[in-house]
Order: structure tokens, then C-alpha cells, then sequence
């Protein structure tokens, strides 16, 4: 399954979390229990050192997965130990891409990551300006490439942006890193709009956290939502409370849930557009 | 360089696309102002430059060391600007530049403290409002340039997360910019980060080989044969360096923290050095293809300096090119040398420099001192300009606790300062 | 001056006799080197001066104090000089001019260690031996300045007598010079002592208004109003007036200590104020004969202030002469006033001042600014130059102590610094 | 008795203490003490707050004195509270002097030293240039003025001071402060030779301790000793180990006599010299 054929039955529901946190074994229940709640796409973060596009949150779930031992070739491991059915998308930053394999350049990582059966990528800190050679080993391997749309994209930025997108558009709902919040943003709406004309799903980020969130995203016109922090929560209470993985599995599972069916409440509250599908 | 940014395969725009506008709009900003010096920006820079940061610096012929390594030394006192150190250079310019922008906030990090003291100074200066992002475990090592940012009236925010040291600041200062990117500039401290910043910084910095070259030429009648700065990001270095990189009798050297040893602990992500030049690899950080200390996964790896000021992974992507390409010679001097070296200069030139000034010194120990092994290759000529990149009064309380635990046979005795100052 | 050293009634030469042969040779140097320039010695001074030194120091505009004030406000930086201190104008000169004199030795006092710093730098640079004289208690509040005195390679011998601060670090130096008088150069720390020490010391010193006078003219076209400068023993002072006392229009405020308050207690014989120009009479005392704070005996009081460079009973024989004679202007700014200062620039012009150096901005608000009182019968006119004469990095301690315990309202909220730094 | 006249009968023992060290009662004690031992002339000091030209011994009895009290007016008191009948030499700083008094200038001390019974002065931070002031009242009210000559004091100054000087001239021993020593130094014999040709009485003081000491210095030619430090010590070592007045006045009385006794014993030794009287 590609990732934009992910968003033909109804809005998409794009869980993140980190690989390997806080463990191996505990992580790859977790990622499964996302699919149990209901995820359309997974987004699989691949820990990086200095992550200077998340939040706190996620920031400290790399901590935790990098103190483990998760390494790009441990992640890979992991890729092929999960038992999902739904796409991966690996979201991860773009020094560990270019260095992967022995010659640098993102051509080796590419190629292994679509060996262990990843179907695209998502790499905050790559603008499309550098992205070239990202996008052609993409192509070589039939990867899609997920770009951020940022409130503050517009004009030339956006189309640049558009014309190298694949798979999905990650809109970016508010400026700032990742997090956990409960409103909607005015920012999400008019980005919305800008990139109405653009044929390729939209799928919402950052700070999505509850059931009714998710279903007002989507209710503006969102084809997919996307929650990490919210997910990366569970996670660091379930390890600072010692919980044991099923417990914090489920707990993963069940917000899972409600944020999927908040993303379908709100699609049958959209007035019909004869453009989406 | 070119005109996107990049020098040979470095540079570049590694950012979160949020961050994209503000750095096309700062791109904007950087070739009218200051490349073209539209509204006169960068008349107003200079002479706010030279009125309240104190340039010109002098180029000081140190008649002990000259003696010492029996060859001409000079020394570029940039230790004499304002706040301490070169840093204000470009601290002032970028918050000037932000003025222009019509920008109302100024965020910044720093790890030592030194670009964060400089960047608070010129905000009061220029009555900007201003937040630095600093490492909790770099708070609690530099006390004193905390307080001095809060005098000024900078608001300082500990970085709490990992280690708390200068990585975590600049990934904390880029997040608040990603946030408040509409009114707000981010003043990165060196000559590091995406594009424009790596030109603009040196830009801003050139000053320093701008007028050391004339007063070169002025004082001694000729160029000199070699030029000597430390290197951690880079900035005082590119900045004692521009000026030169077209006259190709001069050599250029610059000199890293060796650290305690060259050799890297790739196992548990540690380089004892901040030698990125000199043991690193090509990657990304920080918004910019470069030079890094990096493990074989290409995780950004904790580096180490007994100066906290060198003490980074990344090295400016233009000063890599220029070693790449042999225009520039990296070279290094651990610990022992520098610590060594900072003594040496306080008693004979009468200047305590930074401790990682102190380290360009070592350089010239290790290449023409009295104990030069015939191996130490370099040629310095006859005429050598060092830059004295900062002044060490920040460095006094690890000046001590580093004396004593490495037992420097020059230093003075210190007993009565064990416990500190 | 008359050639005899005295100005009026002040001034002249009471010394023990066996130093009396030494002064008269330093005397007899100073009119050779200083006043005719033998040897090319004012040459190679100024030279010194200009690249060791950093001289010329800015004449700065300081655009948010002049709004404050509502006149031009102009800054002479003398926290630029090397060491952070117009000190190094003075120390430099006599460790030059001892040089000359085939002196191989050199003895100084000391109270906050900035007279200190500054000739063991200056003796660093000039390869002679230096040994420092300090009061224990002034040694345990001020280590760093210590500890860059011991960098510089001079030795700091603690004064264990009497209250063991500035005024017995004088006696104590006077005789070790009179014990070794005759291969030891005395290097007083401010225009007073016995001739030719205040004269030398203000020709040294006199490059501070010679610059100024110059730039200002060139900045403004015209000389200023008034010139604002602290007076401890009144060697910035006498600097940064000297090339304006022949300008009629231009008048000189002299701003001393006034400590805690002007009410001296003569029974315990401590004047909580160190405003002896103010306060005090006339008298003899370390050589000259000046204004004092003395009981009524003639026994010299203890004098107070919250910055110690400030700290002393008496004040320059020649400034004393200018006051008397209507030529300058003695007024005094409190603790509190002081400490307030020393935030306010350091908040509205990024440049954090010595608490000396805070008393001549705290005479600025006394008669300027928003709460001036009608009484403030100042008229500074519209052009203003105050003497920036150091840098407040060595005060950090102090300034968080004494913010505590007064209270300052303007003061950043430093909780985190209670316990020190 | 003038002060020239204590020299006429054998070399001159001219012990110092400061005037009210420790306390008032015991110092009267004390100074009686030294004419008991045999002093010629007692020079008494009255203590200024800051005394640059002694050592610590006098410097830490200035101390005591002024705690206890001492000023100047005490110090007349003191004076005339005295029972000795050898002259009075009062030593102090310049600054006290010209301070006593409605106005400021010598007269009014000089005349007020001159009505307690002192003969003379001993200035040690007055030299020779800015000394007429004091010198025209001590003229006027018939009182000596002594002048120190230094080791460094030579040529045009020696003769510039020796025209001013009356009753003694003050001998310094060695270049330094004040203080307790144990040889004799070359410097002493080399100003007793430069003075030779002036015919006023040579006192040596600075460092002189001991008997021996004394005969020694007297042998090279002095015309009396000035001893202040070692006796001072007595003093303070007394009132540390807190021992009563009675016991430390007999050891001054004792370390006087020894010196008197040295200072004679170097006389007899002397090649006789027809100048000297
Ligand atoms: C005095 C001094 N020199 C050098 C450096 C290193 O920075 P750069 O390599 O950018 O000049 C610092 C950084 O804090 C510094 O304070
Ligand atoms: C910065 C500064 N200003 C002023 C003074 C006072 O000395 P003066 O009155 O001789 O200039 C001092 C003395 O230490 C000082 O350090």
C-alpha cells in the first residue's frame, strides 16, 4: 500500500513515536498497538542527537531511545522485528540519512530502508532547497518524501515545496517544535487554504492531543492528522511510573482510538468537496 | 564562496522548513544591508564599532615572545573590545541588522557565556529586548557572565535537557526562534548555522583581518608570513584570517582543542577533543553541511576543551572548504599546552588571555619554542600575527582548578586560591 | 603647578629623609623623560600607550542616556584599557620611566587591586620585577584582582596591620621604597604623594582629556559643558580635566564618595563617606599636603565607601588646588546612588561600570534625571562628557551583596546569585 | 638642660617609647624607667594614625597608644604628668603639629610643647625642604629642632639639613624603617664619616638592641644611640603575656641600663679625638 492510497478511506490517522523508546521490546508493542488503534500511517522516528525540531517531549524520547542503543542499523532491525501492516514512514533528521553506508549521501540509507520495507520519509531539518539527493534516491527506490508545510510557507516556498512532495504534505499547525496542546490553530486553517489548490493529501501536526482536536482538524478540512507528543507522553509516564508495557501498550492503543474516531467524526461533519476523494 | 551559501560541499540550509522564510528573509536583509549598505547600515555599524565597541584593536608587537621564538610576533588585541572578546563584533552587527529588520526580540545562545555577554551588551546598546539559552551545567560554570547578561538585562533560561551544555542551547534557541520566528532574530555566535550565517558572521568579523592587514603593512612595512587563531566555531578565526585568504604568502593556521588526546571514543559517543578539522568527518548540524565530530552512525558526539569557548562538535562550513582545499592549515594544541600557554603570556606580555586564545599561543610554543621536536614541520616565517581572540578574565576560576589538576610548571603558586576565588 | 610641586598651598614633598635622595632623582627623570621627552621616552610612551594599552579610547555616544538626560551625553571609555581601568595610563608610565632610570624593581600599593593589576601588567610587559603591597581584608574581597596580579608574575605580600587595607598598603609600600629606595621604583596608584608623583601622575594620566578634547571637537565641533568624572585619589579626574582646565566655558565636576551619608563621626574617627574634598580640611598626610578626612587631632579617619578604588582619606594636592580655587567643581554621590547608577548604564548602554566609575553617572541623575530636585543647581548644559573610568567586572561581587542590601529597585531579579558567585 | 648638653658628659643613651603604650599610668611608668636606666634623653612619641616611617614594633605600639586614647592634648598631659628631669624629645608626624591649634601651622603645637617642658622635635615625615614653618616656631619658643640623615642623604641635601638642624642630628643606621637589628651596619660608619666635619652631636639610631650593639656603634664614632624598637618590644611583650607594670618597667630599666653601659664602654674605647668634646 503507497502512503497517498492511506488517506482513499476516509481521513488519515498518522500516530508518531520514537524507536526504541524507552526499550526494544516495549517500543515494538507500542508501534503495534498503534495499529490496533486505528493508524492509517506510521510515522517511525529514528533518534538523532541533537533534534532541533521537537519539543521536549520527543526530545527526551530520543534521549531515552539513544541511551538504549538505538542505532540506524538497530533501527532497521526494529523495522523488520514489527509486526504492522500499515506504511512506515521514517521521520528522522538528515546527518544520520547522509551518513548511513560507506560512501556519504543518502543513496545507501535509501536503498535499506526500502529493503526492510519503509515507504517514505519525513526529515525536519531537509528543506527542499537541499533535498535533491534525497529525492532522487527516493525516486530510485520508489520511496515517497513527506515535506513540512509551515505557516509561515507561502508563495514561491510552497510551490518549490509542492513540486518535491510525495506520499502526503505534513502541515505544520502553529509555529514553534512539536508538543502536546488543545486548541486549534488560526494558523492551521489558513494553511489549509493556501494549499487547497494542491493535489496531494494534507495531513495536520504538531500538537494534536485528543479525540475532539483531531475531529475539529479534520473538520477543517484536514485529510489526515498526525500526533506524536500526545502518543510520546504515555510512553514517559508508562517509564517513569515503571508500568509494564501491556498497560502502557493499551493506554497507547486507546487514545490511538479516540484520535482516530475524532478524525472521522469530524470528516462526516465536512461539507462535501467535490475535489478531495 | 557563492552567492547560495555553500563553499565547495559545506554550507547550506539545513533548517525546519518554519525557519525557511525567516532565513530568506534574513538572506534578504544580509545583501542589502550589509553587502550593499543600504541605509548605510554598515557606516552605522562601524562606527558604533569603533564608539562603543572600541575599534580599532591595536596590532601589538609582543617584544617578549618575538625574542622567545626569535621570529616577529604581532598580536591582534581583540581582547581589548568591548565586553572582552571578539564576539562583539558580530554580535553587534546582527543585532544592528535585526534593528534594520525592524525585528523586536533577540534570542541567542551561548555556552562559555562570552557570546551571550557580548549579545546582552549590544541589545542594551540598541534597546532590544533579548533572552539567552544556556546550558544548566554551563550556568553553574560561568556564574559570572550569567550575571553580567542579567545586568545588562537579558533574561537567561537554562537548558535543562541532556547534558546542559552548548548542543542543547543552540537546539533550544533555534526551537524559540521556530516559534517566534515573525519578530524575532536569532543571534548565532559564530560562523556556523544555515545560511547567510556563516558569511554574515565572518562578514561582521572581518574587521579583525581588515585592519590587521593594513597595520601589518603600516607598522612592518610588508604582509606576514604566517596568521595563527583558535578555532571552535570558528568565527575569530575566519575573522583574523579573510582578509588574507587572497594573499597566498601568508599562511593561515587555524588551531583547535587537541583536548586531553586525539583519539576518539566512538563506543560511547565521546571525542576528548574538539578537533573537528583535524579528526572530524563531513555531516549536518545545525543547518549546515560541515566538519564534525561524529560517530560511525553520524550521532553528533560529546566533544571536550579545557576552554569551554572551542568546546563544540561543528566547525564553520567555510573555514572547513578552506582546509580542505589547503588555503588553511588546521592544526591542534591539547589541554596541557594551553593551559601552559595562558600562564606564559600573563607573565610575559603582561595579557591573560582566554583560555582558548591560549591555545593559538601553544601553537607557536609547539612549532618554535625552545622544547620544537624537529617533526613540528610548520614554518612560520619570520613575521607572525596571532590573534588574541579574548581576554581571560572568565577564565579565572578554571584557570585555577585546571592548574592545579594538571600541575603547570610555570604557573605561579596558587595555594592560597585552592578553594577558588 | 609651580616647578616646586606645589599648587597654592598644597603639594610638596613630606617624606621621611631617606626617601628624600630618591624622590629628588625621580624628580630630576621626570623633568628629563616626561616634561623633555629625553630619550624619545613620551614617544615610546605613547606608543606603548597606543599598543599594549589600546589607546586611543572611544569618545562614545551614549544615545539612551542622552534621552534620559535630555542633553548629549558623551562616554571618554576608559573601561577600554587594557586591564579594564584608565590604571594602566599611569602604572605604564612609571614602569616606563623606571626602566629608564635603570630601576630594577618595582614596589606598588594596592586597594582594589586595580592600580595592582594594572602595574603588574605593566611590569609583565616590561620584564621588571614587581612586588605588591595589599591590605589582608582588601586581599580576601578582591581575589581575582589578586589572582591577575600573581598570573602577571608580580608577587602580592598581604599588609597584616591595622585594618589591613589601602592606607596601610601605602605605609607599608613607603617602606620597603625606603629600605630599597635605591635600585626600587615606587609606582603610586593616583595623583598623590609627595612631587613629582601628583604632577607625573596627571601628565600621564592627561592623555585622557587630550584625546577627548580632540574628539569631541571633532565629533561635535565644539567642547563641552561639562566634564563629569569620579574622584578617589582623583587620578581619572585630574586625566580627564587636565586639557580642559585652560577652557573657561567648559566646568569640571569632580564626583567623590559620599559614602552612607556626609555626617562624620569624629569621636570613633570614621568618616562613613570618603567625600574628602567635600568634607574634609586641610592637612598632610602619605607625602602632599591636601584635603583630608582627618579628626579634629589631625589623625586620619577611616574612610567608607561602597566601592573600594574610592576608599581613601585624602584626594590629589592639585585637584584639591582646583576646587579651592573655584576652577572645578566638588560634589558627592551616595552608596545607594551609586549602586542604582551602576545598573542603569549598565541596563540602557550594555556597558556594566566599575562602582567608581558609577558615582560620576550617579551625579548625572542627581541633577538631571526624572527626580532632579529643584535644588540640584547644576546646570550641565547641553553637552556633557563623563569619564568612563573602568570596567565593572571586578565589582560583580560587590554589586550583588550590596544590591541585596540596599534593595536597588531597578535591579534585575538576582536571587540565583545570593550565595555569591 | 638643653639637649647639646646631654652630650657633654659621655656618649648620649637616648631611649624612645611611645607616649600612653599600653595604657596611660603604665607608660608614665615606663618612660621613668628609662631614666632610671641611665637615658640622657628620653625622645617620646606621640602616636599618628599613620606612622610610614616605623616598623611593625612601633608601628603596633601606635596602635595600642591610640586605642587607649592617646591624642595630643593627652599627650600633654602626659608630658606633664611625667616626673624625669633628663630633656624631652617629642617625635611624631607633621600632621599633628600643624593641625593643633585654632589655626593650622606649627605655632600653636610648639608653643604648647614648649609650656608642658619638651626641648625638641623629631619630625620623620618633615625633611629639611618643608621645614621653616616649624623650624621659626621652634626659634621662637627656644625649642631644638632634630633632623634624621639617612644612609641616602648626601652632598648639597646633607648641607641643606645641617644648617637647620639643632640639638642632635639623628643618625639613621641602615635604610628601612624603625625595628630591632643585631650588627652594626656599614652604612653606619660611612655617615658617621660624611658628618664628621659638622659639629653637632651624632646620634645612631634604627635597629640598635643590645649593650653590645651600643659599645660597638659608639666605638665607629657616634656621639650617642637612639634605641627605640627593642624597648618597645619589652613594652608589647609585657602587655601580651599580660605582666604587671611594675615587673615590665624593670625590664626596661634593665635593658636601658645595659645600653647606657654598652654605649660608655664604647666611649672608653675610642681613639680620643680633639674635635669631640
Ligand atoms: C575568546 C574566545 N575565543 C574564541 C572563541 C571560539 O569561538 P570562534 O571559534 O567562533 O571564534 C570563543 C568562544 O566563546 C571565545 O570566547
Ligand atoms: C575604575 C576606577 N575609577 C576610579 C578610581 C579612583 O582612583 P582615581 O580617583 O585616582 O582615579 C579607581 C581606583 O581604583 C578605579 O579603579
Amino acid at each position: 500500500m503507497s502512503l497517498e492510497d492511506a488517506f482513499a478511506d476516509g481521513p488519515a490517522f498518522i500516530p508518531y513515536l520514537a524507536a526504541g523508546d524507552p526499550g526494544y521490546e516495549s517500543s515494538l508493542a507500542y508501534v503495534e498497538a498503534l495499529e490496533r488503534g486505528g493508524a492509517d500511517i506510521i510515522e517511525l522516528g529514528l533518534p538523532f542527537s541533537e533534534p532541533v525540531a521537537e519539543g521536549p517531549t520527543i526530545q527526551n524520547a530520543v534521549v531515552r531511545s539513544l541511551e538504549n542503543g538505538m542505532t540506524p542499523p538497530r533501527f532497521f532491525e526494529f523495522v523488520e522485528d514489527l509486526d504492522v501492516s500499515v506504511p512506515l514512514v521514517c521521520m528522522t533528521y538528515y546527518n544520520l540519512i547522509y551518513r548511513y553506508g560507506d560512501d556519504p549521501g543518502p543513496r545507501p540509507f535509501v536503498e535499506k530502508a526500502a529493503a526492510v520495507g519503509i515507504e517514505g520519509f519525513v526529515v525536519p531539518d531537509l528543506p527542499a532547497e537541499e533535498a535533491d539527493p534525497l529525492r532522487e534516491a527516493c525516486d530510485e527506490f520508489g520511496l515517497d518524501l513527506v515535506f513540512i508545510v509551515a505557516p509561515t510557507t507561502r508563495g514561491e516556498r510552497l510551490d518549490r515545496i509542492m513540486e518535491q512532495v510525495s506520499g502526503y504534505v505534513y502541515v505544520q499547525a502553529r509555529l514553534g517544535t512539536t508538543g502536546a496542546q488543545t486548541s486549534v490553530s488560526d494558523q492551521t486553517s489558513s494553511s489549509l487554504d493556501r494549499l487547497g489548490e494542491y493535489d496531494v493529501p494534507k495531513a495536520v501536526g504538531f500538537g494534536i492531543s485528543s479525540g475532539d482536536h483531531a475531529e475539529r482538524i479534520v473538520r477543517s478540512g484536514a485529510d489526515g492528522i498526525i500526533v506524536g507528543s500526545a502518543l510520546v507522553d504515555i510512553v514517559a509516564t508508562g517509564y517513569e511510573h515503571g508500568d509494564d508495557a501491556e498497560t502502557v501498550a493499551d493506554r497507547i492503543e486507546t487514545l490511538a482510538r479516540e484520535l482516530d474516531e475524532g478524525a472521522r467524526a469530524g470528516a462526516s461533519q465536512r461539507p462535501p468537496h467535490p475535489e478531495r476523494t | 564562496m557563492s552567492v547560495d551559501g555553500t563553499f565547495g560541499d559545506y554550507g547550506g540550509q539545513y533548517v525546519p522548513e518554519a525557519l525557511m522564510p525567516a532565513i530568506e528573509e534574513l538572506n534578504d536583509a544580509y545583501e542589502r544591508y550589509v553587502l550593499n549598505n543600504e541605509g548605510g547600515f554598515m557606516d552605522d555599524f562601524r562606527e558604533r564599532l569603533r564608539d562603543f565597541g572600541g575599534r580599532p584593536t591595536p596590532l601589538q608587537r609582543a617584544g617578549r615572545l618575538s625574542e622567545r621564538y626569535d621570529c616577529e610576533v604581532y598580536l591582534k588585541r581583540e581582547d581589548l573590545v568591548h565586553g572582552g572578546a571578539h564576539k562583539l563584533n558580530n554580535a553587534l552587527g546582527q543585532v544592528l541588522l535585526a534593528k534594520y529588520m525592524g525585528k523586536e526580540r533577540i534570542v541567542a545562545e551561548t555556552g562559555a557565556g562570552q557570546h551571550g555577554t557580548a549579545t546582552a551588551m549590544a541589545c542594551a546598546h540598541l534597546d532590544m529586548p533579548c533572552e539567552i539559552y544556556m546550558g544548566e551545567r554551563d550556568i553553574n560554570r560561568q556564574r559570572p557572565n550569567v550575571f553580567r547578561m542579567k545586568l545588562n538585562g537579558s533574561e537567561v533560561n537554562p537548558v535543562t535537557v541532556g547534558r546542559g551544555t552548548l548542543k542543547e542551547a543552540i537546539s533550544e534557541t533555534m526551537r524559540d526562534w521556530a516559534t517566534n520566528v515573525e519578530d524575532t532574530h536569532y543571534v548565532i555566535g559564530s560562523v556556523v548555522g544555515p545560511h547567510p550565517f556563516p558569511s554574515m558572521v565572518r562578514d561582521f568579523q572581518s574587521v579583525i583581518s581588515e585592519e590587521a592587514r593594513t597595520q601589518v603593512r603600516e607598522q612592518v612595512g610588508r604582509l606576514p608570513d604566517a596568521v595563527i587563531a583558535c578555532a571552535g566555531g570558528g568565527s575569530n578565526t575566519m575573522g583574523a584570517f579573510a582578509a588574507f585568504v587572497p594573499d597566498d604568502e601568508t599562511r593561515l593556521y587555524a588551531v583547535e582543542a587537541g583536548g586531553s588526546t586525539l583519539e576518539v571514543d566512538s563506543e560511547a559517543g565521546v571525542a576528548p577533543n574538539s578537533a573537528s578539522l583535524t579528526t572530524g568527518s563531513e555531516g549536518i548540524l545545525h543547518g549546515a553541511r560541515t566538519r564534525l565530530l561524529q560517530d560511525d552512525d553520524g550521532q553528533i558526539m560529546e566533544s571536550h576543551s579545557v576552554s569551554s569557548g572551542l568546546d563544540y562538535a561543528g566547525v564553520g562550513p567555510e573555514l572547513a572548504h578552506l582546509v580542505d582545499t589547503g588555503r588553511a592549515t588546521a592544526v591542534n594544541v591539547g589541554d596541557d599546552e594551553a593551559l601552559t600557554a595562558f600562564h606564559r603570556l600573563s607573565q610575559l606580555e603582561g595579557i591573560i588571555p582566554a583560555l582558548e586564545t591560549a591555545h593559538a599561543f601553544g601553537y607557536l610554543e609547539q612549532v618554535a619554542g625552545p622544547d620544537a621536536t624537529e617533526s613540528a614541520d610548520a614554518d612560520l616565517g619570520e613575521l607572525v600575527v596571532v590573534n588574541v581572540s579574548g581576554r581571560g578574565d572568565k577564565d579565572l576560576e578554571s584557570a585555577i582548578e585546571e592548574t592545579y589538576e594538571r600541575d603547570i610548571d610555570i604557573a605561579p603558586n596558587m595555594d592560597e586560591f585552592t578553594g577558588g576565588l
